[in-house]
């Protein structure tokens, strides 16, 4: 396992932290509309990043793509890169017929089209088994039907990747297909929310949603394990982001003790509140080794392999999230505890990906129920 | 020691216990039942109906209108009314209230202490400036004697709901020389006062119940000066020493190990409710048993203090069962955005105030308030001496170092 | 709850602790003789502890018993109190026929007669319906056949409390028989071992062990309600003991940090230090409330309020045993990696006690098993 | 960044492999499995069938016997040793020969390194004292110059397996004015010296394998100094400076996770293997999550060392592995007793010996060691520079303060 950036990942590493830092700062100043900032990303090359050459994109992988994801945290910036380019854009080169391919995925690089995935359901937790909506033939036509939860980034979507139950029982693995619904169709509605670190979200109604057949994205009843290595996708950006936040947070902590006075001397005297910025340390270097462990392997063909590291990346990265988060605001004292400060808001990022595509009690089961790999070490 | 309570403290919970369910506003109970925000009315109104009871200052002296409980009697009512639902009692009834008793003029007891027990006065405090935190002998806002007015200059920061505030009780300086200590001065000042700003700061869990003060040559009359100029600090510690029988928070406790049962007996995993799944089942009890433990050691501590005489509560004990009582409640309302999985992830502000704004939330009820709550429990580590102050004045006690 | 002792009690633990340290302090110089000691328990009461008047005791109960395992746990001393007057003494006064309880309860009182209780087998973890010891009747007489594990003080005993199953299958709770079992019967082999804590102990082989039938305690085939109470005054016995030997090492590791010095200064002035040290304090003040509320529990008629407070003392014993007992080594240094200093007996003893009759995993299974008791509070 | 190690590294790592599985003493590897304690022998075989593959100073220079390895190549011999069951290189190799190498006389080499490499020279290490542990700048052995030779008088403590060792290299104080840290000089002692006596220290554990050493007028000559007279303090701190590419331990843990597993898969709770028990499961997997994190951390910090061109391995970060990989392996050792459950209780010092003398154990035979596994494992987080000493360090090149 080879944990050193190459040049170009180094070049791509230097580029998103500027843009992500630019798009702050400008955000704090007089915040852009998000379609604007969305084409910057595009004219980066941002968003074709996992996408290959033929369509407009730059050939990375779940490197490139933490590489990325783990600047976007450090700026607390909630636009819909995981969902677009970690889950659906892959997703779609992965499932598409070429024509698909052809239709979405430049326009996808382009920054033109938005498709962020709606996998879970309101009873589902994060099982994606646990599929109610339906999916019924009616001629060329399929009618959709169902309730999809906490969708991110769905009110800025164009196109919505929803999975839905053609045959089986409640919870069946086989059985579901992926449709992609454009969010204008009849039958399409969507509740906005925000979440608690301030993305838009939100939750998706589909009263007999009347597609194409030709919407459906890749093979009939047997959607499940793509869907999952495309949420293993989402995982892998989602640590790589959390990284990102705590590495902030930690500087933001580290500096606030070497700066703040109390008793006569700066805070950071204290051997107490050393020894705990030092236990967010280990917290921190350990969730960024593990996540990058876990963007390496998410381009692994082997499922089981990809599971563990995944699996264990996500929970690594709840548990160093959580005790950096709160060890944060309790070394800042009542400062941490305001809103403007803005340690919060590290917290709150932290927390929401902690819950996000699996929290620690699904992947620690996750994990456990895969088997160390034989075959060559990593 | 035995098991059981005698009859007559059995009796007496009981008591507590009708009386809250039978008097506090249902609204209020579902506010703090629903994790939502209180307002000022559901504090005033719940202190009224305490007010006609005689039961709103249960530690003043009974000339005062105190009820001459016993400790152990304190500690129950407290936990009772928390476990009820009611809200806290705040606003410097326990805090100035016990000063005034002991050091005010007769002008200043009269003046204050039966509005304060009408719940016709509600008290903001000024000790925290933003440069000195833990570390009060550093604060700077002075005051100068201007012929019978203290002219005060200067800001106090963190107080709680100062704009449900009539007055103020702030510490100043007064004097410049000396050890840092000296010099204090215990000032009551009227929040309408020319010169006197207030500035709300939002909290990281969205509300806005802390406050920011600015004086600009306040005027305070000399007569609304509490005790000898200079001594405020002794003031201060008599001030801090009161109100420990209910520091572990017991009650407030044993209300979020109930949510807890009840949000893991509504959400599900793949078909089981979470509380019938080991993996949680667990983490559960093992809090239940740290709460059992923690109230055994509370009681303990409130017996052993009164066995030996010393009605104000546990001595520095108590920072024992502050630490305990604050970190165990994080670890509650920590499990309990665990357990909303991921409707924890929406958060609307309009769930916490007054009236819901916006029709039902997008998850379960339950799940709608979590996030906040959770995000506010941060502070409760951090104020009212910071949980790294209490292990330095445990520490000093128990080495003499 | 009364936490209070009253005056006998007072007098109880006075006499307790003078006993105790005067134990250690002759074990330490020229060691007596165990039985010789034992004797001297008995001249003070203390092995009537918790038997009635009639019998020669003082008729005490949980919170007496706990008051003298603490003292016993503060010098850790290894006499078979808890096996004899915590579980068996009070069990067999449960359930003894008249004549048994004249035969054996006086003598028990008096000293003469140590009897300690065989539950557990060696597959049973710490389930004493896992009975594989079979008690066959023939004639008059019950041939007793099967092993125990680890029983505590056996190789002191002239009488074990013996756990066999004369009907229904492994597991059931129907079916048990007590028998009492004179060590020097033939066909009882004890296979001598030592605790990690020092205590005697041995292995128990029954061989075909022929007893009378009169030698049985307590209804046939319904003994396990009683051992179940049994065992639970066996743990919060336990759970006093390891209160004293928590006291005794909090305050041997405070002594260290007030006197051992480095980088010039008293080690106790590391603000790190000191931190442990208070959360050292916290553990033990919780655990020292817990196990005096299941003391007090232990006489409660209500099976359900007692298996709770029961349950939860061993679990709280067994987190702040662990916690105080590895970070008081921590504080001492490679001082406390060493025999001679003393510090790890004291973690050896709680070591043993959180694995003696039911470890952590245990009681919170049974904790969680139990429901909130509504009636009265305590 | 890429996923896969290259095909060069795994072909070095399968060597490593097949060497440890093919010639190390199925004797030693069984000791080991079971948690028994290895004596002088164990070791020295080890050593001699390492130096025979050349593989016994890695770290040395070429010229003096070393391997010429990446740094990421010295990791996976560290691990892949120790995961099949290989004794540490100990006795000096890792500590006193870079010394030598470095500020060694031409004598004191050739003295000195061919006979270590061989396995014919085993060095006991002096730097602690009962008044000077971590705090190393006040030790107070001292050696005075007397003709063409130091007279060493004081003691030395914690030294391991000090009965093994033929020679010892140990800091004593040979001048008595300016700051502490200067003063210290680095003497090699023989230890048939007249005058030097050890006696063992037994630890909680039942093992015996510490010493205190005691100088009475030694007289050591003085071309066994290493280097200058008053420069021992540097020369230490590049001796520590040395061999933090395994200090994490990862396949010392690797080992043990293997062990918690048979343990857990040997144990039962009515009729169920532990294993297959949620609440067991889960807390396996935890750890070996918190393995498999460390171990991407000690890889990556190898990489980013050797990026940098840093060949000694991590600077400041290896406190980090320090601090992990001790209180992780702890952590292991606790769950294990805890696994073991009722036969974790008895023990039996025999059982950890060299042939075990009492016959079978009492309860089954992974049981017999654990109790003392995890006593002994409480040393780690003490022995090497204690963790909160590792704390400091980190936090002071954090923070600058």
């Amino acid at each position: 396992m080879d944990f050193i950036l190459n040049e170009e990942q180094t070049l791509l590493r230097d580029m998103a932290a500027r843009f992500a830092a630019d798009a702050r700062a400008r955000q704090e100043k007089t915040p852009e509309a998000p379609d604007r900032r969305w084409s910057r990303f595009a004219e980066l090359g941002l968003l074709g990043l996992t996408l290959s050459e033929a369509h407009g994109g730059l050939g990375g992988g779940g490197v490139e793509t933490m590489i990325v994801a783990e600047e976007m945290g450090r700026q607390l910036l909630t636009d819909p890169f995981v969902p677009t380019v970690a889950v659906a854009g892959p997703l779609i080169a992965a499932l598409g017929e070429a024509t698909q391919q052809a239709q979405l995925l430049p326009a996808l690089a382009a920054g033109d089209l938005v498709v962020v995935p709606a996998f879970l359901e309101p009873e589902a937790r994060y099982d994606l088994a646990q599929v109610a909506t339906t999916a019924r033939a009616e001629g060329e036509r399929v009618v959709i039907s169902g309730r999809k939860a906490v969708v991110l980034n769905a009110p800025e979507a164009d196109l919505l990747l929803v999975s839905a139950r053609a045959s089986g029982a409640h919870g069946d693995p086989e059985g579901l297909c992926l449709y992609l619904v454009p969010t204008r169709t009849p039958g399409v509605v969507l509740r906005a929310i925000t979440t608690l670190d301030g993305r838009p979200a939100a939750e998706l109604t589909l009263n007999a949603v009347t597609v194409e057949a030709t919407a459906r994205l890749g093979p009939a009843g047997a959607a499940l394990p793509a869907m999952e290595q495309a949420v293993d996708r989402g995982v892998a950006a989602l640590t790589g982001e959390a990284v990102g936040a705590m590495a902030a947070l930690f500087d933001l902590t580290a500096e606030y003790l070497r700066t703040r006075k109390q008793f006569g001397a700066p805070i950071g005297k204290f051997q107490a509140l050393q020894h705990k910025l030092v236990d967010m340390k280990v917290a921190l270097e350990l969730a960024r080794s593990v996540a990058a462990a876990a963007a390496m392997a998410v381009d692994v063909a082997d499922a089981e392999v990809r599971r563990r590291f995944i699996a264990a990346a996500k929970v690594q990265v709840a548990r160093s999230g959580r005790f950096i988060g709160q060890a944060a605001i309790q070394l800042h004292g009542a400062m941490g505890m305001t809103d403007e400060y803005g340690a919060g808001r590290y917290l709150k990022r932290l927390v929401v990906i902690g819950a996000l595509h699996g929290d620690l009690a699904h992947h620690l089961e996750r994990f456990a129920a895969s088997t160390e790999p034989a075959g060559p070490r990593h | 020691m035995k098991f059981a309570f005698s009859p007559e403290l059995e009796a007496f919970r009981q008591d507590v216990r009708r009386f809250v369910a039978d008097t506090l506003s249902p609204a209020t109970r579902a506010k703090v039942d629903e994790g939502r925000r209180l307002v000022k009315s559901d504090y005033v109104d719940w202190y009224r109906i305490l007010h006609a009871k005689g039961w709103i200052t249960p530690g003043w002296p009974v000339e005062h209108g105190g009820t001459d409980w016993s400790p152990l009697e304190r500690y129950i009512f407290e936990e009772e009314t928390a476990l009820g639902g009611a809200p806290p009692v705040t606003g410097g009834i326990n805090m100035i209230g016990p000063v005034l008793i002991a050091f005010g003029t007769p002008e200043q007891k009269a003046a204050y202490l039966p509005a304060m027990r009408r719940g016709d006065l509600w008290w903001a405090q000024g000790f925290s400036e933003p440069g000195a935190g833990s570390d009060l002998a550093s604060l700077a806002t002075r005051a100068v004697l201007d012929g019978d007015h203290y002219v005060v200059n200067g800001t106090k920061i963190w107080q709680t709901q100062a704009a449900y505030a009539d007055m103020m009780f702030a510490l100043v300086r007064t004097r410049f020389e000396g050890k840092p200590q000296e010099g204090i001065t215990l000032l009551l000042l009227d929040m309408n006062s020319p010169g006197l700003s207030i500035q709300p700061i939002r909290t990281i869990d969205g509300g806005q119940e802390l406050y920011q003060c600015f004086f600009d040559n306040v005027r305070v009359p000399v007569e609304n000066r509490v005790g000898a100029d200079g001594k405020g600090w002794t003031y201060a510690k008599y001030l801090l020493g009161f109100e420990r029988h209910g520091i572990a928070g017991i009650g407030h406790a044993k209300r979020q190990m109930a949510r807890i049962k009840r949000v893991a007996a509504a959400e599900h995993d793949r078909g089981t409710r979470l509380i019938d799944l080991p993996r949680w089942r667990d983490r559960i009890a093992l809090l239940e048993i740290e709460l059992m433990a923690l109230e055994c050691l509370s009681l303990r501590l409130i017996q052993e203090s009164e066995a030996k005489g010393a009605g104000a509560g546990p001595g520095v004990e108590a920072s024992i069962l502050k630490i305990r009582g604050t970190e165990l409640r994080q670890d509650m309302f920590e499990l309990l955005t665990e357990l909303t999985g991921p409707y924890g992830i929406p958060f609307d502000e309009e769930v916490m105030r007054d009236g819901w704004g916006n029709g039902a939330p997008v998850g379960p009820a339950h799940a709608a308030t979590i996030a906040s709550n959770y995000l506010d429990s941060r502070k409760i580590s951090i104020y009212g001496g910071a949980n790294e102050i209490q292990r330095n004045v445990l520490a000093k006690a128990i080495l003499g170092v």
